[in-house]
């Protein structure tokens, strides 16, 4: 991104990031770096939400400049909206299995879930989708216990030990001390891929801070940081 | 005692009007503009699926249990609070309360720390009946209990507590017991406050989503309620959206039909 | 044979005090009389148990009613009051308000209801059996709330001024019939009225209270025949000229 | 205007008790559960963190203000309704309680709907005020009053109509008009719905997440309000969970503090 | 002169209907009497607009105040009246309560309550000010009720039963007390009593409603000197033997 920043001495430019609540972590450590590397650009807040929460609230106006989503179905539903430079894919994540502290129910594989109290998202959130195709590969039949709306409450089960396994995000699971987690085989196949954009709203300066923040994050600090976090390397792949 | 009268002459004073107004507005505007937005060709599939009927049918079936047990454990306790000494009532009515200021998802995941495999509670539980009460239709009744309860006993201790203490104790001075009293005085006056406690009750109940969602799961036709379903639709993104309102309206219609339908809910049912 | 009744207490109200000592015999009718603000209701109240007592006892027939520790609630003392506010059911009508004493007692509904018409008619309001009480004037109110209270047939029965809003006529009529039932049942009664000519054509024993002390007592006749105080003159100078009330 | 007695002996009977208990059961084991569960090394760090203490806050100013409004709509609405014949009073209090019904992410799609920009009234109020309502501390206060003023209007309506007609009758033959009827007869004698009221309508407004998460946004210092902060920090996995625990013990323990201090929700406050 | 106050009119209640036809010359005080149930409740509640009228016109000083198509309500009215009970304000204390009409009809405060004060004297109850109803006896609610409805200074006055649960002395001062005040301040009043006495000592003319008709109408010691029914002889008996009120 060209580096045209104005003089320090002007109020610096502030944009509003809205976030799928998986990034959370994530970001905030983006946000440091990003500010520490752009001094005349503010973050203002990041709001982290679901991703249809947040694509909802751009399409009725909320003053967002960067829409990071967790999957390309909303991202899609702004992009067609006209609200948005062309999005740019800059994360992945797979799926994990995540068990109770100490495994009780004995889970190692894809397999054992079917025996299992298994707890999935449901199949029109892009967990449970994702999970859906996940079984399919392996051709394991699963009959969930419960069909989760998020990967929270799929989390807060196995937690409570209520549930014996569930299918979450890699991400979801790394530094959750409540559970532990499994990386299934095939996981690589499916993947789920993050895109962000920025906004065509605003003066331009703002939009092209928004742009500059978006590079950020796909480029070469933002992968770093993202990968702590359990992420995946952007794959230049086709969305779908 | 006083004469129902023709016309008292003491309508609401026309200073009223304006922000009454204004209330109903804020209450029934974003209704229309939500049916507004309603996508009426995919409308009429989205609300005859099979899984917004079972979903409405579990709402209306748990609704109804949970309402019915929220009276079986409300009325007494709103009893025994609005005979309770001054301080003792105070301090119960504020723990009543606490639970309305829970978000309901902090209500289920302590639901669930309650009655969850790991808590004491639920190996009790399980070692009674031999089920887990998570992720079952049980677990769905308990976590609208748990939210509407307060509602209940709120507006129920209100009315008991302006029901005329005097015809209590005439009816007592008639050698009417406890029971007698309660059953054919108290409560009787105290009607039109337990009729709308009991609206406020389900109304809250079929609306309930946090504590369900966390407690109870999402297991369409055992634990998925219609707000679990819509917001599920509503998570789906693309065409989610628009079958997420087509739910939401049927939940609405269905609720409009049920409190009209409540003849008793009406001004001078007894009085 | 014991008087049944006895009672000897004093009730404090903030800066007021009332403090009485009586008894009652099996079929005994006491009035009670006094200025307003004397404390009659207060005593009545208090007999009831709708008012605890801070000294002394009230006993009936050797059970302790109240005192030494004891404050048997309303319903256990069978003994019926009549308020100065009649108090009806307003969400029954006048049968159901006049059948509940019966309820409370145990009778069947439909022998309830069938007792209630009959005081229906007795009071002269046959037809009105389905009206609450918010349908009625306020004289018809008052004897529905007479009817309740002795069809409820409580061990003692306390009547505190029973024939405010009647006509004479009414009046007449409704005292005419609480002694028919009193010379039947043989209930103990209080009765507070402040009509002379009640307490002469009630009564067998007059009290006279006056800020919350007894200031004269005795037989109705005796008591008004030899006024003790201004109170009780201006009482006794109401009586018809001739003294001579018929009783029974 | 029976005589308050010392002892009326028209205590609950006995066999409320046990209901009762259970009832109260229901409503403060899963706080205790919730409580055993909170991990205390962190608990002082998460509740005085700057987020937490912001949130409250907004929490606090918020929901006085939605309250403020709901009392400032819902009180003359209640008036309207409860004066209405009894076929209007039927139709309005149902309306007034659908909301209730609706899964409060629903209501905030209907807001959002509303004001949101693609709605004309959005546009009418960008255009006459240059500012847009949705995701604004504003937002905030209307998403809380949508879900609150159901329970105000429903449990003052109640108490304004067994509130004696007689009393008001009798000030209007002294010469009151409508007005003085309403605030020194009607309104005083219906003050313990109104207190309950007007309880149910804060606490309910404080606990309010779904409406708020939609319509108003997540913004920290904004809109984030201790629910949207717990949601977030649940979201957060791993030591999220504790810290979410935590603020909903922080927004717990001020509620009950708040509503111990209401001294006119008191019984006999009054009367 | 015309007479001010005129009014001709039915009210049907279910099966009951009431009609009555009178007038009231500034001064005037008419005594209304009947069996109980006869009507006459209904009447003053329809004149001080708690009731619709079916048929016929309520007027005074030439404003129209019921009939031809209107009904003010009560307040435009500015009848007072003190009903058969007498609803004191259970929230506000005495003072309050008898300050009411006078801050309804726009006197300051503290104005109002010195009033008011002055009244609770007049009625024998100084130092009551701060007491709620329900710390009143029966009989003194009764009076403040009375004071209440005289504070407030109506154009018109209609008192219902004033003088029930009063002892004969305080009935005999509040009697005197309203004399002297309808005499000060010469506003048209309807009385509704029970008691003969009242009505002598009261009114200068009497109406006798009985089943929803008038049947006797005229000078008070006329009607009662000839009565008409078997109801007016049993009232004119209770007179005192010597039928020689002291008037004023
Ligand atoms: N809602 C009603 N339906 C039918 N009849 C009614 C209704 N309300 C009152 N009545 C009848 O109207 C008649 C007149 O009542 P009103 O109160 O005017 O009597 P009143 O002359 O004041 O009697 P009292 O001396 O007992 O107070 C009564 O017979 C009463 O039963
Ligand atoms: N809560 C109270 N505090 C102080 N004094 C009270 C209270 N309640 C009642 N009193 C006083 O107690 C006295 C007795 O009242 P009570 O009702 O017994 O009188 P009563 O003899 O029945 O009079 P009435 O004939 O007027 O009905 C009255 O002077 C009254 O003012
Ligand atoms: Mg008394
Ligand atoms: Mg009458």
């Amino acid at each position: 991104a060209p580096q045209e920043s104005a003089p320090p001495s002007e109020e610096p430019t502030v944009i509003t990031v809205a976030a799928a609540a998986s990034l959370q972590r994530a970001f905030g450590d983006i946000q440091q770096s990003f500010e520490k590397a752009n001094p005349d650009i503010r973050i203002e807040p990041i709001l982290y939400d679901g991703s249809s929460t947040l694509a909802t609230q751009i399409l009725e106006g909320a003053p967002i400049n960067v829409f990071a989503s967790a999957d390309t179905r909303n991202m899609r539903s702004v992009q067609e909206a006209g609200l948005t430079a062309e999005p740019r894919i800059f994360a992945t994540n797979t799926l994990a299995i995540a068990v109770p502290k100490g495994n009780p129910g004995h889970v190692t594989s894809l397999a054992d879930l079917a025996n299992a109290t298994t707890v999935l998202c449901a199949p029109q959130v892009p967990c449970g989708h994702a999970a859906q195709e996940l079984l399919r590969n392996a051709s394991v039949k699963v009959t969930p216990a419960s069909m989760e709306q998020n990967v929270t409450a799929v989390l807060a089960k196995v937690a409570a030990g209520e549930a014996e396994a569930g299918l979450v995000y890699a991400t979801d699971v790394a530094g959750d001390d409540a559970v532990e987690s499994i990386r299934p085989d095939g996981a690589d196949e499916v993947v789920n891929y993050y895109p962000a954009a920025a906004l065509t709203v605003g003066e331009q300066s703002t939009q092209e801070a928004a742009q500059r923040f978006v590079d950020f994050v796909a480029g070469g600090p933002g992968q770093q940081i993202l990968a702590r976090y359990g992420f995946g390397a952007r794959a230049e792949s086709s969305e779908n | 005692m006083a004469r129902v009268p023709v016309d008292v002459g003491t309508r609401a004073p026309v200073i009223a009007v304006l922000p009454a107004l204004l209330g109903l507005a804020l209450l029934v505007l974003p209704l229309i503009a939500l049916v507004s937005r309603a996508s009426w060709s995919t409308l009429l599939s989205d609300v005859t699926s099979k899984q917004a009927l079972d979903a409405l049918s579990l709402s209306l079936r748990t609704g109804l249990a949970s309402t019915t047990l929220c009276v079986l454990l409300g009325v007494p306790l709103a009893l025994v609070i609005a005979r309770s000494p001054a301080r003792v009532a105070h301090l119960l009515r504020a723990l009543v309360a606490v639970p309305l200021v829970l978000p309901p998802m902090v209500g289920g995941v302590a639901l669930l720390f309650l009655f969850g495999r790991s808590s004491q509670v639920g190996a009790w539980i399980e070692a009674l009946w031999g089920v887990s009460l998570t992720f079952s239709t049980t677990a769905v009744v308990l976590a609208q209990a748990f939210v509407a309860l307060p509602f209940l006993v709120l507006s129920v201790e209100g009315s008991l507590r302006s029901a005329g203490a005097g015809y209590e104790q005439s009816a007592a001075t008639l050698g009417a017991g406890r029971w007698m009293v309660l059953t054919r005085v108290t409560l009787p006056l105290a009607a039109p406050g337990l009729v709308a406690g009991v609206i406020l009750c389900f109304a809250r109940a079929i609306g309930e989503f946090g504590a369900t969602a966390l407690f109870a799961g999402n297991a369409p036709g055992v634990t998925q309620t219609m707000p679990l379903a819509i917001y599920t639709a509503f998570n789906g993104a693309g065409t989610g959206r628009e079958s997420a309102v087509a739910l939401s309206l049927l939940l609405l219609a269905t609720a409009i039909l049920v409190l009209l339908s409540v003849r008793a809910w009406r001004p001078g049912a007894l009085k | 044979m014991s008087p049944g009744f006895l009672a000897d207490f004093t009730v404090q109200r903030a800066a007021f005090e009332v403090r009485i000592e009586l008894e009652l015999h099996q079929g005994q009718v006491l009035a009670l009389m006094g200025p307003s603000g004397a404390g009659k209701s207060t005593i009545v109240s208090a007999i009831a148990g709708l008012e605890r007592i801070d000294a002394g006892r009230i006993s009936l027939d050797g059970t302790v009613l109240a005192g030494d520790g004891v404050h048997l609630p309303p319903h256990r003392r069978s003994i019926g009051l009549l308020g100065q506010e009649p108090n009806l059911f307003p969400h029954l009508d006048a049968r159901a308000n006049i059948a509940f004493g019966a309820r409370a007692a145990g009778m069947a509904k439909a022998a309830a209801l069938a007792l209630a018409e009959q005081w229906l008619e007795r009071i002269g309001l046959p037809g009105m059996a389905p009206r609450k009480p918010a349908e009625l004037s306020g004289g018809q109110r008052q004897r529905v709330a007479l009817a309740r209270a002795l069809a409820a047939g409580p061990r003692m029965l306390m009547v505190d001024e029973p024939f405010v809003s009647l006509d004479v006529e009414a009046a007449a009529d409704m005292r005419t019939l609480l002694r028919h039932e009193l010379d039947r049942t043989k209930t103990r009664t209080i009765v507070i009225s402040h009509s002379a000519v009640d307490a002469v054509e009630l009564a067998d024993e007059l009290i006279v209270i006056e800020h919350g002390s007894v200031v004269q007592r005795g037989q109705v006749r005796h008591v008004l025949a030899q006024p003790q105080t201004r109170f009780v003159r201006a009482v006794a100078a109401t009586l018809p000229a001739a003294d001579d009330p018929a009783r029974g």
